[in-house]
């Protein structure tokens, strides 16, 4: 009943059903030189996911090379699970995002949990052990279309999953904007530790030995998603089939200790987890590697549901699966580690010497294909591309400063802006401290988690202000390195290599293909300088929202290390007396801005300039001066300026205030976002020693007992403000859009 | 007064992991003649009457109260017994 | 002293507890797996925080129907330490060691984020290191730490002086502001805070070392006395 | 084959919040005669045919399936479909 009512290969040509399943008209005339011959249903299937831009980045690759991804610290870069870096101590950090932008628009609780779940796969499939979560979010503006929906349901995924796994989430970043209204990023970045010698790869060498299946059973999950959902290729219906995953986190915590375990066994040869095309793409890419070939027999893989199909079997994305391939012989020593955790593990098949993929199914061969033709030599396209348009006028116009002519009121509502106001109500849903190592839980500019055994700390960060890279791609890109790596560098560590999560619309389109070059250009100069090579990523396509393409948000993950736990620096002012300090100057540059949108309702003009040059080295002294002990409290300004970076310093409740005197435009000094600037505090007694270092930090004032803003702008008092009254507008933001008590 | 239950279950194949970890726990529990667990909710609505009270709540569960990517319901209308 | 972390499937903070015990306090400790050990080798058990079982059904259900809490409970009747905090409270109390039951948070969400405390009974084995009345920081993380329990079982709690922790600023809806019981004999304490969580002050917070220490200190006199 | 739904609901007296939330969610959606909201669960029991389906199922009640703390139950039996 199963493969007699698939197509035959005769049909599938003729009636040009591979176009349905997403091979164009050249891909599928590719594949038959390949085979040479036609390729049968769950042939087409599988050349089709292999062939997607999901797996195969048929648009992306030519710009991800550009990326720099060596360093004598990169223990390995791009192409496995997720990017290795040496920490020092025989230690490592593994770490990368993802994103699960599509499943979050259409079921945002599941959506964003299996989001959450395939990262964490990546990572310990890589051997490492998980040691923290963190997540980019990106929404339309509360309170229009299904905004508020979507928001809570991601944040209740993300921690649903998350906090039973017994990760700690410990921070990341959401932003609303009505470019992201009906089509949101969800974006989770994990990180491991791992000891050197641990590390694992996804590969499947050593023909003879076997090929296991470990973990949930296949069921009928996210096949082929909407493009299969439309004709009737099959006798059953297809429109009940579920195509959303479900995650089941207690699963997953049993399947991370199981793999933990398996790795420990020489009996193990490679992992890999099934993240996106399940079975066929772990099953192609870990022989592809090893070149090798393989053999499964699926009538042994384990099934949720009666009579599938080998088409939906190697094509589902049935949640917290893993394929191993093990010793031959020794299988059962990995059958005993996963039974411990109740967990299933089967052989499925061998690794072979002759490179080809091949699935057996009731006797006979259902699918018969060279290796590499799935995963190395999947087709890679030079797409055109253009300047865009309205990026070229924007260049053109006039610096402008916008009127503001109360400062304080407009600080406050500037603090009540949905993306700058506190995301206590996100973070509090997440478990930030489990595993007792989260030294700065989230809340301040980067996390950072401790390691035991040593000194040491790593911090994690999240950025993307996509509005600048709205605005000109080139220079965003370049700032959303820097400010990542700006985040690290005030918590007290050395940027060490970032991960990345591009999130575009539809690359066909010219001038969306040139964002996304610009942006990978200007995100590669910037990791360049700043040394943080990018040692991971992802891509997400076809984000659109209203018909139009997203604004390009290429988030950017970084991960620093802190080479003495006394080097973690808070972002919150610590004690009446110390000398607030400005590291570096202002210009008027609003394009982009927070007060921009405030006052305008959109962007547009220039992005803010940068200087990589002066970032890096201003990074640099700043890190030195912290370590030095001559640093109180660090924060970068961003968006919102110099006003709202005060104002989140004195956030922390423990009544403090601060007095300042600025010279220049009101508007300029308090809220223009001019990049690779500090805001920093001092002890008295270091003074000197610190203005030395820091030759370009600017004395603006100290830090008092008394509760309250002061801002005075060449002399006049700009600013006066209760700080319990501005923290109350800036907590009580988010909780009263979603209409709850905060 | 109307009362309606609404039964909100999971679509078929849909992963129903409460149900395994139930039907596990009930199998070393000794409960071996338990063949399947399938786990769902129930909500149960008092109503003002009003006309089109099955559209009504129709509209409700639509629009809140199941999500129809993963789940189906039932409903089913009684006389509310006033108290 | 020897203590036994009881590791189910899902539990999550099983590490965590032992690293107290080991790291912080210097005793020792082991991880059992919930099939196969034997808590008779034990001075202590303690029941970490997690999702055992995925939390499915009811948080701490199937663990509590699982083999080894029939072992937890006869070393509970012989009178042996037995703390569980959050996912271990829950199994306490799915168990019957403990009454009344958890109720999702009053405001439906998983919270996380440090409390103030009160000791509202430093006489038991597990808090004669705290002053009475005083107020200590520990973080929270449930989304299901709404203690409830009908009056009369509230009212045997206060008479029999079985409130040990009670929050300053009720954040879940617990009845009481009940935060920690222990049973009417004082030596199965449950609470939703986590001391293994405040034992280190770069962690945030030092404060639940105390009670470990407790129980540390009153088993030694104890067992000076026994031998 | 017998197929034994449990209906677990909050007992009487208990807040139910979730039931609440719901409320204000149909309200704020326009379903004003809605009165009040009670959630609950259902667990469907697939089961081998075996004496005393009814006394088994009670007792997987009292032991697993509901909280009697917090919790009422009911059973409803029927004979399944053979599939
Ligand atoms: N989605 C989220 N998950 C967890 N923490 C978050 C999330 N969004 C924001 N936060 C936390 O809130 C704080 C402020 O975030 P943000 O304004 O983006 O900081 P910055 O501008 O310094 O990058 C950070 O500590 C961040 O980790
Ligand atoms: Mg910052």
């Amino acid at each position: 009943m199963l493969s007699t009512s698939e197509m035959t290969p005769e049909t599938i040509e003729q009636e040009k059903l591979y176009l349905e399943l997403g091979l164009s008209e050249a891909e599928y005339q590719h594949v038959k030189q390949i085979l040479k011959r036609r390729p049968n249903f769950t042939e087409t299937g599988i050349f089709s996911v292999m062939w997607s831009e999901h797996c195969s980045y048929k648009t992306s690759k030519p710009l991800l090379k550009k990326f720099p991804s060596t360093a004598p610290h990169v223990l390995q870069g791009p192409g496995e699970g997720a990017g290795v870096i040496d920490i020092g101590d025989g230690l490592a950090a593994v770490f990368k995002i993802e994103s699960h932008n599509h499943p979050s628009a259409v079921e945002p609780y599941q959506g964003a949990a299996t989001g959450v779940g395939g990262i964490i796969r990546d990572v310990f499939s890589m051997g490492a052990r998980p040691v923290a979560l963190m997540n980019s979010l990106r929404f339309g503006n509360p309170g229009t279309g299904n905004v508020n929906h979507l928001f809570q349901e991601v944040v209740r995924g993300i921690a649903g999953y998350g906090n039973c796994v017994g990760i700690p989430t410990v921070g990341g970043e959401v932003q609303f904007d009505a470019s992201y209204e009906d089509n949101p990023l969800v974006n989770a970045m994990c990180v491991g530790i791992i000891r050197h010698e641990d590390l694992q790869k996804g590969i499947a060498s050593g023909a003879g030995n076997t090929v296991m299946y470990a973990g949930a059973p296949t069921g009928r999950d996210g096949i082929h998603g909407a493009t299969f959902a439309s004709g009737d290729l099959t006798e059953d219906s297809d429109k009940d089939r579920p195509s959303v995953q479900v995650g089941d986190p207690f699963m997953e915590k049993l399947l991370i200790e199981a793999c933990l375990e398996a790795i420990q066994s020489d009996a193990l040869v490679g992992m890999q987890d099934m993240g996106a095309a399940g079975l066929t793409s772990s099953a192609s890419e870990m022989a592809s590697k090893a070149g090798t070939g393989m053999t499964m027999n699926l009538d042994l893989v384990p099934q949720r549901e009666a009579n599938m199909s080998a088409y939906e079997l190697m094509l589902s994305e049935s949640q917290e699966r893993m394929l191993l391939v093990v010793q031959n012989g020794r299988e059962q020593e990995m059958v005993d580690i996963f039974a411990k955790y109740g967990l299933e593990a089967a052989a499925v098949g061998e690794v072979t010497e002759d490179t080809s993929f091949r699935l057996l199914q009731h006797g006979s061969v259902v699918a018969d294909i060279p290796v590499d033709a799935l995963a190395e030599e999947a087709p890679v396209y030079h797409m055109p591309s253009k300047e865009a348009a309205y990026v070229r006028a924007f260049r053109q116009m006039d610096d402008f400063i916008p009127e503001v002519r109360d400062h304080g009121a407009t600080l406050k509502q500037l603090l009540q802006q949905p993306t700058i106001a506190s995301k206590e109500y996100v973070y509090d849903q997440y478990d930030s401290m489990v595993q007792t190592n989260t030294v700065v839980t989230p809340g301040s500019d980067a996390a950072v988690i401790r390691m035991k055994g040593t000194d040491k700390a790593l911090a994690i960060t999240t950025d993307c202000n996509s509005r600048y890279l709205y605005l000109d791609p080139e220079v965003g890109g370049k700032i959303a390195v820097a400010e990542a790596a700006r985040n690290i560098v005030c918590s007290g560590a050395k940027p060490l290599g970032l991960t990345d999560g591009l999130n575009y619309g539809n690359p066909t389109n010219p001038e969306v293909f040139w964002q996304m070059e610009k942006s990978v250009e200007g995100m590669s100069t910037a990791a360049n300088m700043l040394k943080t090579p990018v040692i991971s990523g992802n891509v997400s396509l076809y984000n659109q929202s209203n018909g139009k393409s997203i604004y390009p948000t290429p988030v950017v993950g970084m991960v620093g290390l802190a080479t003495s736990l006394h080097h973690i620096t808070p972002s919150f002012f610590q004690e009446s007396g110390d000398l607030v300090y400005v590291i570096g100057g202002t210009q008027p540059e609003f394009g982009g801005s927070a007060l921009q949108k405030l006052v305008s309702g959109h962007y547009e003009g220039k992005a803010p300039s940068i200087d990589l040059q002066v970032e890096a080295d201003r990074q640099h002294k700043l890190l030195q001066a912290i370590q030095t002990g001559l640093i109180q409290s660090a924060h970068d300004l961003s968006e919102g300026g110099l006003a709202v970076a005060m104002a989140e310093s004195v956030f922390a409740g423990n009544k403090l205030g601060a007095e300042a005197d600025v010279a220049g435009d009101a508007t300029v000094a308090l809220f223009s976002e001019t990049q690779s600037r500090f805001l920093v505090t001092v002890k008295p007694e270091h003074r000197k020693a610190f203005e030395t270092m820091l030759t370009d930090a600017v004395h603006i004032g100290h830090v008092t007992d008394n509760n309250k803003l002061i801002v005075r702008i060449n002399g006049t008092t700009t600013i006066d403000e209760d700080v319990s009254t501005l923290h109350q507008l800036w907590k009580g933001a988010i909780p009263c859009m979603l209409n709850r008590k905060a | 007064m109307k009362k309606v239950t609404v039964h909100v279950t999971l679509k078929e194949g849909i992963l129903d992991p409460q149900g395994q970890t139930i039907e596990t726990s009930l199998h070393s529990l000794g409960f071996t003649e338990v063949e399947e667990v399938r786990t769902g909710k129930t909500i149960e609505l008092l109503l003002n009457d009003q006309d089109n009270v099955e559209a009504r709540v129709q509209a409700m569960c639509t629009k809140l109260l199941a999500n129809p990517v993963i789940e189906d319901y039932q409903l089913h209308v009684e006389e509310a017994l006033q108290s | 002293m020897k203590f036994a972390v009881v590791v189910f499937p899902g539990s999550n903070c099983d590490r965590d507890m032992y690293h107290a015990v080991r790291e912080v306090l210097q005793e020792e400790a082991d991880l059992v797996w919930h099939e196969s050990g034997n808590l008779q080798d034990y001075d202590a058990i303690l029941l970490p925080g997690g999702f055992s079982y995925g939390d499915y059904l009811r948080s701490g259900a199937v663990a509590a129907v699982s083999d080894i809490m029939d072992q937890v409970k006869r070393q509970a009747a012989q009178g042996k330490p037995v703390l569980g905090v959050c996912n271990g409270f829950q199994v306490l109390l799915e168990s019957g060691l403990l009454p009344g039951a958890m109720l999702p948070n009053e405001k439906l969400a998983f919270m996380c984020h440090q409390e103030t405390l009160k000791v509202a009974n430093n006489r038991t084995m597990f808090t004669t290191e705290y002053n009475q009345g005083e107020t200590v920081q520990f973080p929270i993380a449930h989304g299901e730490g709404n203690y409830y329990c009908d009056d009369k079982t509230k009212a045997k709690l206060e008479a029999n002086d079985q409130i040990v922790f009670t929050y300053q600023n009720n954040p879940n809806g617990s009845t009481g502001a009940i935060a920690g019981i222990v049973n009417e004999q004082g030596n199965v304490l449950g609470m939703m805070p986590h001391p293994e969580r405040a034992s280190e002050a770069i962690i945030g917070s030092a404060d639940g070392i105390r009670l470990f220490q407790s129980l540390v200190k009153n088993w030694r006199e104890a067992h000076v006395v026994n031998v």
